[in-house]
């Protein structure tokens, strides 16, 4: 019943898995006057709890894919990813870099792709309002990230690291 | 029956004026905007969400205050005590800190905490404001309060005190600390998701009412004032808004019961002696 | 009948003193019941005012057992090496030696019984008595002899006795016999373990309460010599303008009695002393003779006592509010708060305006019963949990959801709609609020009302936010070995006073429906949400929803949460004592002059 | 009494972080006694890549994207120390685009710097007022070069595209209006009372600290400390084109967003010198050959000193590739900063600094 | 630029002594793998206002040998020997591993044998 | 403070600075630097920009039915993966002939979905390509 005003509050959550910054701050430049997203109902929320669509920058490094998939199931269905600029779709100029996953949809499942470096604000319109169409069309099944780690543990030092990383689902067989 | 009819609309209307509020800071900030019914359309994508819970205490706890708050709202359409609803309005905002408390969430705890000192700062006010009132009316009935004529010119001083409660109490810069997005990413909210988290959607938009209604007691009887009174206010707490930052918890307690508690205790004694 | 109060329980605990223990809780659970019943059978049906005689013969055994109290407390003063209570206790034998030397004309009854006598019984009695209930679990899990445990419970008996006849008497020299046998009480109660601190901490209830002994003492004397009487009723109706001095002095013993700043520290030692029941006991009970003898004393009060004793009143509530915030132990928080809620009592007494009246007698009643049941549950915490400090009760929901909800409901009992307490704050607002027109002074007791109450609103709910919040230790399987992690069940004898109390706490809401203390409306609604809503909820919705795990910035990683704490310096402390230290002086001076 | 400190996590994931980066502050109540960072998140292993996957003429557009917001800076300095090592001089034309360029990056970065302090201070409107202006110069900078960030308008020789008159034209006049705005953000920064309460005092470093660690760019020159390596370099023509050092004395936020609003100043100045003073030449000079040998070149990023050492044998593929990066040298002054600060404060702090931990983590 | 080479038992003398850290700006440590498992560890200051002025101390290494940390004398020092310590699977004094990389990230990628 | 309130005021009656993207397009400039596309007939498949190429956005793979080029001596397709590429233009710098085979065009790229599958099919294609290159 309230289908069709899902495209009109869409509510993001940025998360930044290794990027340049360079789509990063066209965010920001899409949420300035000149682009203002907000006449779409965007707020940028932060909160993963609260957000419709992810929007995703960065190829994956090594050190960002549990938070990656810690916050894509913390988003309450429906939800749609967007993939922000050619090194989140592919890997872009980081592809084969021996820390980075070549592209988030080895993780997540990505909805829609938006190439550019940087992708300007006017793809990232693109992009949102393609996540729109999707986001209507979607239904309120549980989607899972592909693959999942284990608890970090941690420890006193400066530095707290992830002690072991378990790669488990579809995904595995593949590599 | 326009009563209960306009208590069953008080969220409505208050979804719009917060729908109109953000056309106009985005106008303010030179940009187009979102539509005016967007509260709407964010409230009926809320209900369409898949429901997250953290656990019970909390979520329940949130649904109460967003009831408290209703009825504080529905309690002022009907005219009844005011110091009454002050007490009511601040059982409401302890659902809300409870709720804020109850998860293990530091953004939660740090935006309750806020919460805490900000109702500590402005419930005396509310209180005061409400005395001053009966000093003025000799009663603490809102219907009562309505009958009479204006009373902005002797309250005065409280009136700008109370002025100084709206932001923080609407949490607006520069008294907008207890939710500070880019601090504690809304504090006690933080952890509602979906239809739960329209409860609290749905009683901000309430606070403004609550808000917005004790503001027009100041002018009494007079309808044209109370809506000059309401829009001037409207715009000028939204101008401060844009031309602000956020300060801080200890600034915020420091200022509002600093000026407030002074303007408000001057003009009672003034009151008094009259 | 009110003979039946004094008496019964003084027989009584003669009784216990010698019965075996199972006789001994059988018999002392219905005694209890028996002095409730009676309680409420005379509030409903004694015509107040009552007057009665007491014999002639009384008093001589009166006058001895005065000196035998105040010889007393000049053995324990020697014995325990105590020079300030040793010269407090000689200058009340010489004080009272000048009593006895003087003699009063005007007559009046010995006895006097108002409605808010009655009102006082139901109190002691119920309150007291369902105290005294959980104590009879409490003692034995003591190591201590049969003797002594039975001592403690007969003490309990004798102090109930002591309460009922000092709120019936209208003697001051017998007020001042049963003032200082309470304090005799308090001190035996405090003492009761006989470790360091609890003989520190009885010491110095002792001297401060002998300080309220020689107020008295004064006030009697000036009253005779003045006024020419022993007698309240007398006194208060004779009353000169100009010569208050009486009752300023009373007054003071009341504040003494009722702990205010600056006499707070003794009903602390209390809060510290490991017997918790005699915490209970003073906090819930034996301080309401402070604002029962200020209302005594009201009618003879003029403007400028009233107005003095208002603003102290509600300065020592804003302030005890405030130094509470800075406390982290849960009986302290709790006895800061008795401070000042008995503050704010003092002061709508003083006020004297029937609302302000009305107001007084409403929190009394609802003080009582919210302090006794949190009271009790801290001895719960205490005993079956091991926890003190409020920092350490996290997530006590999950462990006991009975005394979660108790705390809970003695915690909004205090702060919120539709209970007693709530309304009589309520109604204190409202009768401060139109004397302000009289004089502008009263504007600052309401800015210290209007803070004050915030203050213990924000202290109860730090508080009660802490057992909401989820136990991460136990989540997280480093338990301490004295913080349960299980559902604990608490002993029937913890609860069923809890109960009562409680029981007492719903009627009060009824009792406020027939009064129309407020509109039936503003009673409802708040129940409805408090009670009724939440239940629907929780049954019919969350079925379906997911569970997750709170927002952590990403992180997986447990964070280290605590409640914010308010430093209170030292500098506030002193401040507040003396600045309310000058005005109990400045009070006096303004008298005197 | 039991403890009283509270964890509060910023990031990696946070609504006031552009980029992954935990900061664990251990806190009284809300004051910050204790720090713990983690700054890795972003590591891509960059530093290898250009010895492994790209040929030495590739690189300089791999580099680019350690950082969007300094790229110009990465693969100016990566192809002047290759352009050291194969040798030959480039164009003085070209050397003036490749500053004008630097400086038009370093205007939208303290620019976007500027709005997101204020943004994490709570002053939205600030911050989209900033961010509105600084479209201007997004604008001249996609004329420019064809991109809105990525410019990748340096290759080794040369720059990839020469300036038109239509394009100068226009850049000057934009230019003449971000100046006066930027005049307009001074009068806001310093007197706005509720800014000042959040930028003034806060977030101080010492000059002797800044002096001991080390600290660069904004962060140092605002203590006072004169460290600007336009100032220390012969490369390109500063001098000629009017640099002037900025320095500040306070040390707290406030200095530093004054440090930034008179670059800024200084920066448009330049530009215009540059524009003004333009020489006649080729944009692009062929060099020949493989690099070999030791460089080590050190450029002024928006955030301070930027510093390439490259070593090459004189194959196509690279021996060592060294970025050290602004941000990474001020870490260990950042951490020593939180301390004794309000939480409420440390977004504000945090974006003051400008961080970027993708150059940090490469 | 200039380059002077120090023994690696010797260099937290020589950096104690030349290191006036008002005159000179600590810029980095770089780790250079040169063949047959060595590398050179070099420590790069530069002069305040002064133009080019640009000082190397090295030290050629095994990856065995143990370096010792100068963040005694260099507070800033501390995070790039923790970035050595990754990048190269090198041992300095107090710095520990993890900067950057994780358990299962690439280990030592800037070795000259993985080349 | 007074400044912003004063200019909060004015913007409203100001016309808002937000270009209506979607419902106006924007026009991009002619140097922006956007697709790069192929000219498959005169292209000389000298695998230039292949090599050129930072990301490897450019792959010639061998196909069944290669194109009639005569170049084509090794029967290559080109393929291009405009989410993989970076937009730097080298590619069209390193082909010999520029603005014919190869040049970069100002339209931008399309958005993809989900059944585009541009990742997966390029790892396909790359190794294809490490096949070819192996033999
Ligand atoms: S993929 Fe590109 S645009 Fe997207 S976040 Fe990463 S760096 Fe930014
Ligand atoms: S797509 Fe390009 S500009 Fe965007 S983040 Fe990735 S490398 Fe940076
Ligand atoms: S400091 Fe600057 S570069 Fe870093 S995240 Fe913020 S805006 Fe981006
Ligand atoms: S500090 Fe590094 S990553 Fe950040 S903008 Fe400068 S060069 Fe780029
Ligand atoms: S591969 Fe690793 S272990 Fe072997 S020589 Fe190289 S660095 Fe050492
Ligand atoms: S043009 Fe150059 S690259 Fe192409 S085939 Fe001829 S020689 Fe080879
Ligand atoms: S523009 Fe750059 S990334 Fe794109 S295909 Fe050409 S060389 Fe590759
Ligand atoms: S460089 Fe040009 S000619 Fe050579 S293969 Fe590529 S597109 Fe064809």
């Amino acid at each position: 019943m309230f289908r069709k005003y899902r495209k009109k509050s869409p509510w993001i959550l940025h998360y930044n898995a290794g990027s340049c910054n360079g789509c990063d701050i066209e965010i920001l430049a899409a949420l300035a006057p000149k682009y203002d997203l907000e006449r779409f109902g965007v707020i940028n929320t932060g909160n993963p709890k609260q957000s419709d669509i992810f929007l995703v920058t960065g190829p994956v490094t090594f050190r960002s894919r549990e938070r990656l998939v810690e916050l894509y199931t913390q988003m309450p269905e429906p939800k749609v990813v967007i993939a922000l600029g050619s090194c989140t779709c592919t890997g872009g100029v980081f592809r084969d870099m021996y820390n980075v996953e070549d592209g988030i949809d080895r993780y997540i499942p990505v909805d829609v792709y938006v190439p550019g470096c940087a992708a300007s604000p006017e793809l990232l319109i693109d992009g949102v309002v393609k996540a729109l169409e999707i986001l209507e069309e979607k239904t309120k099944a549980i989607e899972k990230p592909f693959r999942l780690f284990k608890e970090a543990s941690s420890e006193n030092g400066i530095i707290n690291r992830r002690h072991s990383a378990l790669k488990v689902g579809e995904k595995d067989e593949e590599d | 029956m326009i009563e209960v009819m306009l208590i069953l609309f008080a969220p409505l209307i208050g979804g719009l004026m917060y729908g109109f509020e953000r056309v106009l800071r985005a106008r303010m900030q030179n940009r187009k905007g979102p539509p005016l019914l967007q509260p709407f359309y964010d409230m009926y994508k809320l209900l369409d969400k898949q429901a997250f819970i953290i656990n019970p205490y909390h979520t329940v706890l949130g649904i109460m205050h967003f009831l408290t708050l209703w009825t504080v709202v529905a309690f002022m359409i009907f005219g009844q005590n005011l110091l009454y609803i002050i007490f009511l309005h601040l059982l409401s905002v302890i659902f809300i800190i409870l709720a804020g408390f109850s998860v293990n969430s530091v953004y939660s705890h740090v935006g309750a905490n806020r919460e805490l000192l900000s109702a500590l700062a402005y419930e005396p006010i509310l209180i005061i404001v409400a005395v001053g009132f009966f000093m003025m009316h000799g009663s603490f009935d809102i219907s009562v309060i309505r009958q009479n004529s204006a009373s902005i010119v002797p309250l005065f001083l409280l009136f700008l005190a109370f002025l100084l409660l709206i932001p923080l109490k609407l949490k607006k810069s520069p008294f907008d600390a207890a939710e500070a997005h880019q601090e504690i990413v809304g504090g006690v909210e933080i952890e509602f998701s979906g239809v739960y988290f329209e409860f609290i959607y749905i009683a901000k938009w309430l606070e403004y009412v609550f808000v917005y209604l004790l503001l027009v007691l100041f002018a009494g009887n007079n309808a044209v004032l109370g809506t000059v009174l309401f829009l001037g206010v409207f715009l000028l707490v939204n101008l401060v808004d844009n031309a602000t930052a956020r300060i801080k918890m200890k600034h915020v307690i420091q200022i509002v019961l600093g000026i407030a508690l002074t303007l408000g205790l001057l003009n009672l004694a003034g009151l008094s002696y009259v | 009948m009110y003979a039946t109060l004094i008496l019964a329980p003084l027989l009584f605990a003669l009784t216990v003193l010698i019965s075996p223990l199972r006789l001994r809780n059988i018999l002392s659970i219905v005694f209890v019941l028996f002095l409730s019943a009676v309680s409420i059978g005379m509030n409903l049906t004694l015509h107040t005012p009552v007057e009665a005689s007491l014999h002639q013969l009384f008093h001589p055994l009166f006058i001895l057992l005065d000196t035998l109290v105040l010889l007393y407390f000049l053995w324990q003063g020697v014995v325990k090496n105590s020079s300030l209570v040793m010269l407090l206790a000689l200058l009340q034998i010489v004080l009272f030696g000048i009593v006895l030397s003087l003699s009063a004309a005007l007559d009046s009854n010995d006895i006097l019984i108002e409605s808010t006598s009655t009102v006082m019984y139901l109190l002691i009695n119920i309150v007291g008595g369902s105290i005294i209930v959980f104590a009879l679990h409490y003692i034995e899990s003591e190591a201590f002899g049969r003797f002594k445990k039975n001592a403690f419970i007969a003490i309990l008996f004798f102090f109930l006795s002591v309460m009922n006849f000092i709120v019936s008497t209208n003697n001051i020299e017998i007020f001042f016999l049963l003032f200082e046998l309470t304090t005799l009480c308090s001190y035996l109660l405090i003492a009761y373990r006989g470790e360091g601190v609890s003989v520190e901490n009885s010491l110095r209830a002792l001297w401060m309460n002998q300080l309220g002994g020689v107020a008295i003492l004064a006030a009697l004397i000036f009253s005779i010599l003045h006024y020419d009487t022993v007698h309240f009723d007398i006194l208060i109706a004779n009353i000169e303008e100009v010569y208050l001095l009486p009752i300023v002095l009373l007054a003071i013993a009341a504040f003494v009695k009722g702990a205010s700043i600056p006499f707070d520290k003794w009903l602390l030692g209390a809060m510290v002393a490991p017997t918790p029941v005699s915490a209970i006991l003073h906090s819930a009970t034996m301080v309401k003779i402070a604002p029962y003898l200020m209302l005594k004393l009201a009618p003879a009060m003029n403007g400028f006592v009233s107005l003095s004793i208002t603003l102290l009143g509600t300065f020592v509530f804003f302030s005890a509010a405030l130094l509470a915030l800075g406390k982290d132990y849960f009986k302290e928080i709790l006895g800061y708060s008795t401070i000042a809620l008995l503050g704010l009592m003092m002061a709508l007494a003083a006020l004297g305006t029937p609302e302000a009246i009305r107001a007084c007698l409403v929190l009394l009643i609802f003080h009582a019963i919210s302090k006794g049941l949190l009271f009790l549950q801290a001895g719960i915490l205490e005993k079956n949990f091991h926890l003190k400090y409020v920092n350490d009760i996290n997530g006590l929901i999950n462990h006991s959801p009975l005394v979660v909800f108790f705390i809970t409901v003695g915690f909004a009992s205090l702060t919120l709609p539709p209970f007693g307490a709530f309304i009589g704050k309520f109604m204190a607002i409202e009768s401060i609020a139109a004397e302000i027109a009289g004089s502008p002074l009263y504007l600052f007791a309401l800015i210290f009302l209007a803070l004050g109450s915030v203050f213990l609103t924000l202290l109860y709910f730090k508080v009660l936010t802490k057992l909401f919040a989820k136990d991460m230790d136990a989540e997280a399987g480093n338990a301490s070995p004295h913080s349960p992690t299980a559902y604990a069940e608490i002993s029937k004898y913890y609860t069923f006073p809890s109960f009562l109390l409680l029981f007492l706490l719903v009627a009060g809401i009824y009792i406020s429906f027939e009064k129309e203390l407020l509109d039936s409306m503003e009673i409802i609604v708040p129940l409805l949400l408090i009670g009724l809503v939440p239940l629907l909820f929780a049954t019919l919705l969350f079925k379906k929803a997911h569970r997750v795990k709170e927002y952590n910035c990403g992180e997986k990683e447990q964070i280290k949460l605590n409640m914010y704490y308010f430093h209170m310096p030292r500098r506030i402390k002193t401040y507040i004592a003396l600045t309310a230290t000058a005005a109990l002086v400045i009070l006096m001076a303004g008298v005197v002059l | 009494m039991s403890k009283k400190t509270i964890h509060i996590p910023l990031g990696s994931q946070h609504i006031s972080l552009l980029e992954p980066v935990r900061f664990k502050f251990e806190c009284e109540n809300e004051k910050i006694v204790g720090v713990d960072s983690d700054v890795g998140f972003v590591h891509r292993g960059i530093e290898r890549a250009c010895t492994t996957k790209f040929k030495f003429d590739a690189i300089g557009y791999v580099v680019a994207r350690v950082c969007g917001l300094c790229a110009i800076t990465h693969s100016l300095s990566y192809t002047v120390a290759i352009e050291k090592l194969l040798g030959g001089e480039i164009s003085k034309k070209a050397k003036y685009l490749r500053i004008l360029l630097l400086e038009l990056d370093r205007i939208h970065s303290h620019m976007l710097c500027l709005s997101h302090t204020c943004e994490n201070a709570g002053f939205e409107a600030m911050f989209m007022r900033i961010m509105g202006d600084r479209e201007l110069v997004m604008e001249i900078q996609e004329l420019l070069t064809g991109n809105r960030i990525q410019f990748d308008y340096i290759s080794i020789g040369g720059v990839n595209r020469d300036l038109d008159v239509q394009t100068a034209k226009k850049i000057i006049e934009n230019l003449a209006l971000v100046k006066a705005k930027v005049f307009s953000y001074i009068d806001e920064f310093t007197n706005n009372w509720s800014l000042s309460l959040k930028f003034k005092g806060i977030g101080a470093l010492t000059l002797e600290d800044a002096y001991r660690f080390n600290a660069i760019g904004p962060l140092a020159r605002a203590c006072g400390l004169p460290i600007d390596v336009r100032n220390e370099i012969e490369y390109l023509p500063f001098d000629e084109v009017g640099f002037k050092m900025q320095t500040h004395n306070d040390g707290d936020i406030n200095a530093r967003n004054m440090v930034r609003l008179n670059e800024i100043l200084n920066s448009l100045e330049m530009c215009e010198n540059i524009l003004r003073g333009l020489p006649e030449g080729e944009i692009f000079t062929k060099l020949k050959g493989k690099p070999k040998g030791e460089a080590l070149m050190r450029f002024e990023a928006p955030r301070g000193e930027l510093m390439y050492y490259v070593k090459g044998d004189g194959s196509a593929m690279l021996n060592r590739v060294r970025i050290k990066t602004p941000t990474f040298a001020c870490i260990p002054a950042f951490s020593h900063i939180f301390m004794g600060e309000e939480y409420a404060d440390a977004p504000a702090i945090l974006a003051s600094f400008d961080p970027c931990l993708s150059c940090t983590a490469k | 630029m200039k380059k002077i080479e120090v023994a690696l038992k010797s260099v937290r003398d020589e950096i104690k002594s030349f290191y006036d850290y008002k005159k000179w700006h600590f810029l980095t440590l770089n780790g250079v793998a040169l063949e047959d498992n060595r590398m050179q560890v070099q420590w790069i200051f530069s002069k305040y206002e002064a133009l080019d002025e640009v000082v190397i101390y090295y030290a050629e290494i095994d990856y065995t040998e143990r370096i010792p940390s100068l963040s005694d004398i260099i507070p800033s020092a501390i995070i790039s020997q923790r970035e050595l310590v990754d990048m190269f699977g090198v041992e300095v004094e107090g710095s520990e591993k993890g900067l950057y990389l994780d358990e299962d990230s690439m280990q030592t990628p800037l070795r000259s044998c993985l080349v | 403070m007074l400044t912003s309130f004063i200019k909060a005021f004015k913007n409203l009656f100001k016309k808002p600075q937000t270009i209506d993207y979607p419902a106006t397009p924007i026009v991009q400039d002619k140097g922006h630097r956007g697709l790069i596309e192929y000219g498959e007939e005169s292209c000389i498949y000298c695998l230039k920009c292949e090599k050129a190429c930072p990301p490897g956005a450019i792959l010639f793979v061998p196909v069944q039915d290669p194109s009639q080029n005569e170049k084509n001596k090794k029967g290559l397709a080109y393929n291009y993966n405009p989410y993989l590429c970076i937009y730097c233009g080298e590619c069209v710098r390193a082909c010999p002939k520029p603005d014919e085979a190869l040049w970069q065009s100002n339209k931008k790229p399309q958005v993809a979905v989900k059944s585009d599958k541009v990742n997966a099919e390029w790892f396909v294609l790359e190794k294809l390509k490490k096949q070819e290159k192996t033999k």
